[in-house]
């Protein structure tokens, strides 16, 4: 009875300090050893043709069974690798009608809405002018300008930009020890025109002496208006993630 | 009695699955990435994205058209077909919690066989054999259908060897086709045109609850009762009983019971008498003038004159009649009464029309005692009965439960019931969302009902007539040759129909635009109807209930459990009762003066008894009832319908005779009850505070007469001179949108759909009686009632209360860690993630509106397959409350965005406004003064406000919700002088 | 820690102490006194020292004073979340944060000043360790030790065992 | 009954005089060694009977933990705050507790700048009671959130997540008010404990006990006794009570706020402020004689704790009953003289119950804030009155007798106030009932548990009264009065 209750107590306290620590997922082993490497470098493979819900859904969408077999086939089709262990265990999937039990190695907390599409179709003008201009990315290819440099070319590399290089990747791992955290995302998102200005945007003393002239400055600062005639979705309100 | 569910046990480690998440949060996570074996290739799918379906609701036999949005082949909300002409994208709260019949815990997972598990093929063959033992002794017992499902079982009866299709129907409407056929010759139901009308006089029936349509009825009823161009028709309810329905009536006359054919003569009579019309009834409406029915109906002979009056100057007039409260042994003679009044008054083809369609017919009383006759005599080898629950919804007094014994019954059913449970053999079936239909509701309507997903995975049934085919075609091989399936056989149909409405294109194009639009859909023809000189012979008596000893009882039909059929549906469990705000219980209506004289309590539990049986309910006091009656809603008080309606409140047809009227139907009203006083203070759980509002203005009225009279009505409360500048100027705020809402009291009749709606938007858990009792319901949005004055002239008022969006919310600046905030979009956002849980922004706030997680709580599967997979389920410890249904907003952004440019007003609609009938609910852009809700809100323009108000203004919170004040035809007496404050309230406001 | 060179002794009675520290002062040295509470014949007798601590407690409580209402104002502004249509920097309530800040820092540094300048204190002005061993100086006995050149310390033990002092005690290398 | 004895200048000599209520000790007669020896032996072995009452104490503290755990456990929902009644006995208790520390930092640094002298001998025993009360009084906002494992949020310090707290919240202002309380009286604790540790320290030193003394030392700071550390200490004591002084009376002010900064009917008033300071004021000043009254019978020290002693205390409590007394009756009249619905409406039902216009028929049932508003007025306005007697004033056990309901009084006061204003706010359709569960009375007597435990504790292992303010206070050692000349 009171060893029940230890526990909770416990947990709160050990919760309040592991709370304070980050640890990331970082890699695990997967039921089969796919090579992102092999798919997409030696065979040219596009992110997109595999995770094809990107671009019109909130998620990517891990590729259907049938996504693989249609280049492998089934085993007496004898198409592509028909001997090799690995891409026989996904045979034995197909096979047996079982869906392949991936882990998950980038996870966003179930708060968070995440669009894939709104990432994917976004235009990079709106990042700001010189963003992405610093990257070094031989020394440090993780950096915030690199990622932002990804994200400005598009295409497969704006995947990278928050992936890391999956195209080197043996084995799927998360990059960016911080993934997903609030901190991570809004490192880029106040990379866009007028974020910074939004971020501040009452100005400090906006109640006491408010000035409306000033106000309507900071509105142009913002960029509130795309010159498409719509407004700009605004990225830093809280209800743009968590709803 | 039971407490809650006992799968939400209060014991379980739900808290700790809250901590333990986060602790998985932080460690190792090990969630599964389960891809598709083969993605859908026959038509477009994308995960996260709305697809939605048309087909049609069937928990009624209203049949209204019904869009499904799927999300991953899940159907995740139901809404109104915008095309069907009945609900016009509307749904009635059942309607909305059709879902949980999909999802419902308590289906039938296996077949059964005498409650023992087995597999499908031994069912069938079970079946088979059974059939063929049976050799035409055979009878189905099935819901009345209007579509092809019917045709479909006679000619299975036929196939299988013979037998009689019963329709059972609890609340048939089969007296007043005999009382039209008397009247008029026409054996239908009409459709009754409010819109047209100029005066409603409602005899006792429930038009917006469960008689006739009731989406379609409250939408055309509110077309003809708001207050419009400075004027407003009137609404008269002439009852012994006020119901959901009489509480929207400008005026209540209070008549004895079982005398409402009496009342409609008499306003008759004093109309013919001014007119001269129907020359040929004058002798015999002289029998019924006022004075002499005065005393028989307990309705002075000056009031009868009034109403007559009042139907001849704001004609044309409508007349209503039937439903449980008038369906005493003279129910046709009454009907037929009312027949005349419509008649006499020039409404006959005006606003009651007659179409040449003959309405679905349900068997009558007198049938199903022939069959519980037949049942006894042996004659009946093999019982069929559908999902419909005659065991439950029969009074036990006939005896069907003894009769069943004596036969063998098979029950294709999906929902456990008492019915089932007698069954020797139970086949599941589908329910409307898995399988084929199509149902035909009135003239020039055909609505198609198609399968918006595959089954539920936890669910091991078949559709209903595919059952019956392949059994069909086991017993007999040249049955159903030309059909594979039933969908084979509806398609036959289907392309007759296309044959009839003169369609020349392929059937399958023909049937794509079917499935899209949800049907076919033709104007209705009417045909003229004129009274007929028979109805001089039909004689109506005083049935003397008032007078006599005991008090009459009423069985009043439940708003949202229906005959029953909903209370295994926890969201219509969980939702207060309108009129009474009780939930997960059954009461007794009873009038405070006779209560008080008998000495019986509010809330004391009562032993009721008539001469059939005797249950115990709680009282509950409500002025609207005559003084010699009570009434106690159906629905309640199951035992073998699974968890959620077992052992909930009582059946009131325990108490009710075996009787039947002149047409056959079921006599609900002749019961004399018994009360004893059995204990002081029930459990019973009701959700409002009070029922008083204590002149606050929480719900406001104002009258016609103040309205045409600008001098005499404040403009509201006048905003104070601000200390700090309008949150418009801060930068990037309210550009381009600031929503906001308005609600038109006038229109909202306090159906609680909007409700019901939000609980499927928002993933609202149901948390069961016990919490309820202590006021953890999660409803975002709550329908408060409030009632004004006492005794027979007393008002109720009706208003949804949500989150009010506050410009200067009291919850955001209390909050320590910005979880809540004023968002630029004028929203009042609630971070659920931010939340730490101190909940002073629910003590702050004045609506009371914010619902605090205090468990992790379940969705017991497969109820979890119903979220909403656009927003986040929130876990224990934090607050959460209406947001507009950003998600909404959101997607409608996004989609908005793709098309480069801004949202266009009326492409975000809220789930609570999706679903109103009556339209009482604008939602929308302020900043845009085109838009719908900034005219009705007139926000920027005090001038012209009138009806407009936000509640609790005086605090200066700003809301963005206006109300539009509900408009009375008079002033209630006492309304005033009930409270202590209101008159300072009165100078506060001007 | 240098040696500790000079006289120190041991008092039962308070008017003792101060004639003899009067007359030590006299002499042009200042002793240190031991004593179990304090006393104002003693403060008296030792011509009315005076503490820095007050001035310490005023620039921290300033110090806090400012960062309580700029900490407030800063982190407001960082982010604006508007809340409840007050200015995103509002005054009156941070200045709740002001006063609680001020008084804060004030008790903090307040405790750190007076414990460190004691410590210093303890350097500038030390105390032979037979004394310091001496148990009851904390329980009814004053004591007054006087630092001073070998040269004099014959002096001072005259002047202590003249008023009286139950022991003297001459340290020296 | 103790002797009051005074030391006359002119006669040289001391003078008892049993008539003269100044402020006089007993003590003041005695030596420093006496004072010192007496003091010490309070710390001695205890007797087997103050096991028992520590055992009786844990028991309590055990029950709330356990009540604790099952909470957390089950989830906060086991408790039975609920819609629209958020805030129960947790905040109840809160606001109690914070009330129950002013007393120690009023006797130590009001009465200090006042130069009140019979403070000396309780203010060591209030100050920690301060400090235990405080921290009891901390951890109720923490169990009371819906997800306590995140509390740690409404601390402003920079994060990932490029969010702070948001400072217009007047539960921020509590956060800093309850910390700063909480630092600053456990450092002024800790300061007067000084130089006694450096007492203790030596005594332990003399007796050969090394273990002990090692750890007294390192709190003890170095303590020598030099005048050069006597005028620092003295002058730091003096700001810590000037400083305190202000933080007294603010703290009790903020946690007022919590209520009165938001719009709830029977909250948002402007007297809330020096309301809860007076209550915060009384219900200390009664728990310091609920608990020294036993004490001074247990240790026998009437000597030191006079009759004097507690008349003053006495009086002060007459004093705060009155302002309490006033406060309730002017939040009457304000609700009344405002004219608004809604204040009327609360103020009505807090001592009456549902007014029978409010009902549909008039059902009216006696509630909680009924039995709470009566048990109030009764313990806070009409108990203390008999203190105006010198008699009664005089009589140890009527005085405790008092105390003790004025502490019962005080705890409902303060559910008053939280439990019955949110059952009945501005909308009647969500008006509520509020009934506590058996999690939330255990946690309620945990939260005592708690307090007397560690009290019982310290009143074992540290002097329970400041040694060197009681010498200070005696008269010193003079030879040439002693000889006559």
């Amino acid at each position: 009875m009171v060893l029940r209750y230890i526990f909770p107590i416990s947990l709160i306290l050990s919760v309040f300090f592991l709370a304070l620590s980050s640890s990331a997922v970082l890699a695990e082993e997967q039921p089969i050893a796919f090579s992102h490497k092999l798919h997409t470098v030696q065979n040219g493979i596009a992110c997109q043709y595999c995770h094809l819900y990107a671009r019109r859904s909130f998620s990517s969408g891990v590729p259907p069974v049938s996504t693989c077999i249609g280049c492998h086939g089934p085993q007496e089709q004898k198409l592509v690798q028909p001997e090799s262990v690995e891409v026989n265990k996904m045979r034995t999937f197909w096979s047996n009608n079982e869906p392949i039990p991936w882990v998950k190695i980038h996870d966003i907390p179930d708060f968070v809405r995440f669009p894939h599409k709104e990432h994917i179709n976004a235009d990079s003008n709106r990042l700001l002018d010189d963003a992405g201009a610093g990257c070094d990315s031989e020394n440090a290819p993780r950096s915030l300008e690199c990622k932002l440099a990804q994200f400005r070319t598009g295409g497969d590399e704006r995947c990278l930009a928050c992936h890391g290089d999956v195209r080197q990747m043996e084995v799927i791992v998360q990059v960016d020890e911080n993934f997903a955290t609030m901190g991570w995302c809004m490192e880029c998102h106040l990379q866009v025109k007028g974020a910074k200005e939004r971020k501040r945007s009452g100005n400090t003393m906006a109640g006491w002496y408010h000035a409306k002239e000033l106000n309507k400055k900071r509105e142009a600062d913002i960029g509130l208006v795309n010159e498409k005639g719509y407004h700009n979705p605004n990225l830093l309100d809280c209800y743009t993630c968590h709803y | 009695m039971k407490k809650g569910l006992s799968r939400r046990n209060l014991f379980k480690y739900m808290g700790v699955g809250g901590a333990t998440a986060v602790v998985a949060g932080c460690e190792k996570s090990s969630e599964k990435l389960i891809p598709m074996l083969i993605p859908p290739t026959d038509y477009e799918y994308t995960p996260h994205t709305a697809y939605k379906y048309m087909t049609t609701c069937r928990e009624c036999d209203s049949a209204c058209g019904m869009m499904v949005t799927t999300r991953e082949h899940r159907a995740q909300k139901a809404e109104g077909n915008p095309n069907h002409p009945v609900n016009q994208g509307a749904l009635c709260a059942r309607g909305q919690a059709s879902l949980q019949t999909l999802y419902n815990p308590n289906r039938h997972a296996h077949p059964l066989a005498d409650g023992k598990q087995i597999p499908w093929e031994e069912g069938m063959q079970q079946f088979s054999a059974i059939i063929k033992a049976a050799s035409g002794a055979i009878a189905y017992l099935g819901k009345p259908a209007s579509g092809s499902e019917g045709d479909f079982v006679d000619e299975w009866l036929q196939a299988a060897g013979g037998g009689q299709r019963f329709k059972f129907n609890l609340l048939t409407q089969k007296s007043q086709i005999e009382a039209n056929k008397i009247a008029f010759d026409h054996a239908n139901v009409p459709e009754y045109a409010f819109e047209k009308a100029g005066v409603v006089f409602n005899f006792s029936t429930d038009f917006l609850e469960n008689w006739g349509n009731p989406v379609e009825n409250a939408r055309r009823f509110t077309d003809m009762h708001v207050y419009k161009n400075g004027r407003k028709n009137k609404f008269i309810h002439i009852s012994p009983q006020v119901s959901l329905t009489g509480a929207k009536a400008d005026r209540w006359i209070v008549i004895n019971p079982g005398t409402e054919g009496l009342v409609a003569l008499a306003i008759a009579s004093v109309i013919q008498k001014e007119n001269g019309t129907y020359k040929f009834l004058k002798k015999y409406l002289q029998a019924y003038s006022p004075e002499k029915v005065a005393e028989a109906t307990g309705v002075s002979a000056e009031t009868l004159s009034e109403l007559a009056i009042d139907a001849m100057e704001h004609g044309p007039l409508l007349a209503l009649g039937g439903g449980n409260v008038s369906a005493t042994d003279q129910s046709v003679e009454t009907l037929v009464g009312v027949n005349i009044l419509n008649a006499v008054s020039g409404a006959l083809n005006k606003t009651v029309l007659f179409s040449d369609q003959t309405t679905p017919e349900s068997s009558t009383h007198q049938d199903l005692t022939q069959l519980i006759s037949d049942l006894n005599a042996g004659k009946i080898k093999l019982l069929i009965v559908d999902d419909s629950n005659p065991v439950y919804a029969l009074p036990p007094s006939m005896g069907f439960l003894q009769a069943l014994k004596k036969t063998f019954v098979v029950s294709l059913a999906s929902q456990k019931s008492e019915t089932t449970h007698t069954a020797n053999l139970v086949l599941p079936a589908l329910t409307a969302y898995e399988s084929w239909g199509d149902a035909f509701p009135r003239n020039g309507v055909r609505s198609i009902q198609q399968p918006v997903m595959s089954t539920v995975n936890m669910f091991d049934a078949r559709a209903r007539e595919d059952i019956l085919l392949s059994v069909a075609q086991n017993v007999n091989k040249k049955a159903f040759s030309e059909n594979s399936s039933y969908l084979d056989y509806l398609q036959n149909i289907w392309q007759k129909i296309q044959r009839k409405v003169g369609d020349k294109r392929k059937f399958d194009s023909f049937w794509i635009s079917v499935l899209e639009n949800g049907g076919i859909f033709e104007k209705p023809k009417f045909v003229r109807a004129s009274l007929n000189r028979r109805v001089a012979s039909v004689k109506l008596n005083d049935p003397g209930m008032a007078s006599s000893d005991g008090l009459t009882l009423f069985p009043t039909t439940s708003l949202l459990l229906g005959d029953g059929s909903g209370a295994n549906k926890p969201w219509l469990q969980e939702v207060p009762d309108p009129m009474s705000q009780i939930v997960w219980d059954s009461w007794m209506e009873i009038n405070p003066d006779t209560a008080q004289k008998l000495g019986i309590n509010d809330r004391a539990i009562v032993e009721i008894s008539t001469p059939y049986g005797s249950v115990q309910a709680t009282a509950y006091y409500h002025f609207g009832i005559h003084r010699n009656a009570i009434a106690i809603p159906m629905g309640q008080g199951h035992q073998h319908s699974g968890d959620v309606a077992d052992g909930f409140g009582i059946n009131v047809m325990k108490l009710l005779p075996d009787q039947m009227d002149k047409a056959g139907s079921l006599v609900f009203v002749g019961a004399k009850a018994k009360l004893k006083l059995i204990n002081e203070k029930s459990y019973t759980v009701n959700t409002d505070g009070n029922a008083r509002q204590l002149g606050r203005d929480i719900s406001a009225a104002t009258t016609v007469e103040e309205l045409n009279n600008p001098e005499k009505h404040s403009s509201g409360h006048n905003r104070p001179v601000e200390f700090y500048p309008d949150r418009s100027e801060t930068a990037g705020y309210y550009k381009p949108y600031r929503w906001g809402m308005t609600i038109d009291l006038d229109r909202c009749n306090g159906c609680s759909a909007c409700v019901v709606a939000c609980y499927a938007e928002n993933n609202l858990p149901v948390v069961g009686k016990v919490r309820t009792a202590i006021g953890r319901e999660m409803s975002w949005i709550r329908m408060e009632r409030y009632i004004e004055g006492y005794g027979d002239d007393f008002e109720t008022r009706f208003s949804p209360m949500l989150c009010q969006h506050c410009g200067n919310a009291g919850c955001e600046t209390v909050c320590p860690v910005y979880a809540t905030y004023h968002n630029p979009e004028g929203l009042n956002a609630m971070v659920y993630n931010r939340c730490v849980g101190t909940r002073y922004c629910s003590n702050n706030c004045a609506y009371k509106v914010r619902r605090f997680n205090w468990f992790n709580y379940e969705f017991p599967a497969p109820l979890d397959q119903q979220l909403n997979t656009t927003i986040t389920t929130r876990e224990v410890g934090v607050m959460e409350k209406c947001t507009f249904c950003v998600q909404r907003i959101k997607d409608a952004k996004y989609d908005a965005k793709n098309l480069g440019r801004d949202l266009e007003d009326g492409e975000v609609v809220t789930a609570c406004q999706q679903t109103c009938p009556t339209k009482a609910i604008t939602f929308g852009n302020l900043m845009d003064p085109e838009s719908k809700v900034a005219k009705n809100a007139l926000r920027d323009n005090p001038a012209k406000r009138d009806r407009q108000y936000e509640v609790l203004a005086e605090l200066n919170y700003k809301p963005a919700v206006t109300y539009l004040k509900k408009v009375n035809t008079r002033e209630v007496d006492g309304h005033d002088s009930d409270n202590h404050g209101s008159h300072e309230q009165e100078q506060a406001h001007s | 820690m240098k040696k500790f060179t000079g006289v120190w002794g041991i008092f039962e009675y308070l008017d003792e102490t101060t004639d003899s520290i009067e007359q030590v002062r006299k002499q042009g040295v200042q002793p240190t006194v031991l004593m179990p509470c304090p006393r104002h014949e003693i403060d008296h007798a030792l011509g009315n020292p005076s503490s820095i601590v007050p001035w310490i407690a005023l620039v921290f409580g300033a110090l806090g004073c400012l960062i309580g209402y700029s900490l407030p104002a800063w982190t407001a502004s960082d982010w604006v979340l508007p809340v409840s249509g007050k200015p995103i920097v509002a005054i009156p309530p941070f200045t709740i944060i002001g006063f609680e800040l001020t008084i804060l820092f004030t008790a903090i540094h307040t405790l750190l000043g007076l414990a460190i300048l004691g410590i210093i204190d303890s350097f500038r002005f030390p105390i032979p360790n037979s004394a310091k061993k001496y148990t009851r100086f904390q329980r009814d006995r004053f004591g007054v030790v006087v630092r001073c050149d070998e040269a004099r310390i014959d002096e001072f033990e005259a002047i202590m065992k003249k008023n009286g002092a139950e022991e003297v005690h001459v340290e020296k290398e | 009954m103790g002797i009051t004895a005074e030391y006359n200048e002119t006669a040289g000599k001391v003078v008892i005089d049993e008539q003269k209520g100044h402020p006089g000790i007993r003590a003041t007669t005695l030596g420093y060694g006496q004072i010192n020896d007496e003091m010490l032996a309070m710390l001695d072995k205890p007797r087997p009977s103050y096991y028992l009452l520590l055992l009786g104490f844990l028991m309590a503290l055990g029950l709330g933990a356990l009540s604790l755990a099952i909470q957390i456990d089950v989830g906060i929902g086991y408790s039975g705050i609920s819609h629209p009644i958020a805030w129960g006995f947790y905040i109840t208790n809160f606001v109690f507790w914070i009330g129950i520390g002013h007393a120690g930092t009023l006797i130590s640094a009001v009465f200090y700048l006042t130069r009140a002298p019979w403070r000396t001998a309780i203010y060591r025993s209030a100050e920690a009671m301060t400090v235990f009360a405080v921290m009891t009084a901390g951890l109720f906002p923490l169990l009371h959130t819906g997800r306590p494992w995140l509390a740690f949020w409404l601390i402003p310090y920079p994060n990932e997540r490029m969010l702070w707290v948001n400072f217009k919240s007047p539960l921020l202002w509590d956060v800093f008010a309850v910390t700063t309380y909480m630092s600053v009286s456990i450092m002024f604790f800790l300061l007067g404990l000084i130089p006694d540790m450096a007492i203790l320290r030596d005594e332990a030193t003399r007796k050969g006990k090394k273990l002990k003394a090692m750890i007294y030392a390192p709190m003890a700071l170095a303590w020598r006794g030099t005048n050069h550390q006597w005028v620092h200490y003295m002058r730091g004591y003096l700001i810590f009570a000037a400083i305190a002084t202000p933080l007294v009376f603010s703290v009790h002010s903020i946690v007022s706020w919590d209520f009165a900064m938001s719009s709830v009917p029977g909250w948002h008033t402007t007297i809330f402020a020096p309301y809860f300071v007076a209550g915060a004021i009384f219900s200390g000043l009664s728990m310091v004689l609920t608990v020294l009254i036993p004490m001074r019978a247990v240790f026998g020290l009437q000597d030191y704790i006079t009759n004097h002693v507690i008349q003053s205390v006495s009086k002060m409590i007459i004093f705060t009953s009155i302002i309490v007394g006033y406060a309730y009756a002017s939040e009457f009249f304000i609700g009344y003289y405002s004219g608004s619905p809604f204040e009327r409406a609360i103020f009505y039902y807090r001592p009456f119950g549902e007014m029978q216009s409010w009902t549909l028929l008039g059902d009216s049932q006696i509630n909680f804030p009924q039995i709470a508003f009566w048990l109030m007025v009764f313990c806070n306005v009409i108990a203390p009155i008999p203190l105006w007697r010198w008699k009664i004033r005089n009589n140890p056990l009527a005085v405790w007798i008092i105390a003790a309901l004025v502490n019962v009084g005080m705890w409902f006061e303060r559910f008053n106030i939280v439990g019955s204003s949110l059952q009945h706010e501005y909308d009647p359709s969500a008006w509520g009932e509020y009934w506590p569960t058996i999690v939330e009375v255990g946690i309620t007597i945990g939260s005592f548990g708690f307090f007397f435990t560690l009290f019982t504790l310290f009143a074992k292992s540290l002097p329970p009264m400041a040694i060197m303010e009681l010498k200070e206070a005696s008269i010193p050692p003079m030879k040439r009065t002693e000889k006559g000349n």
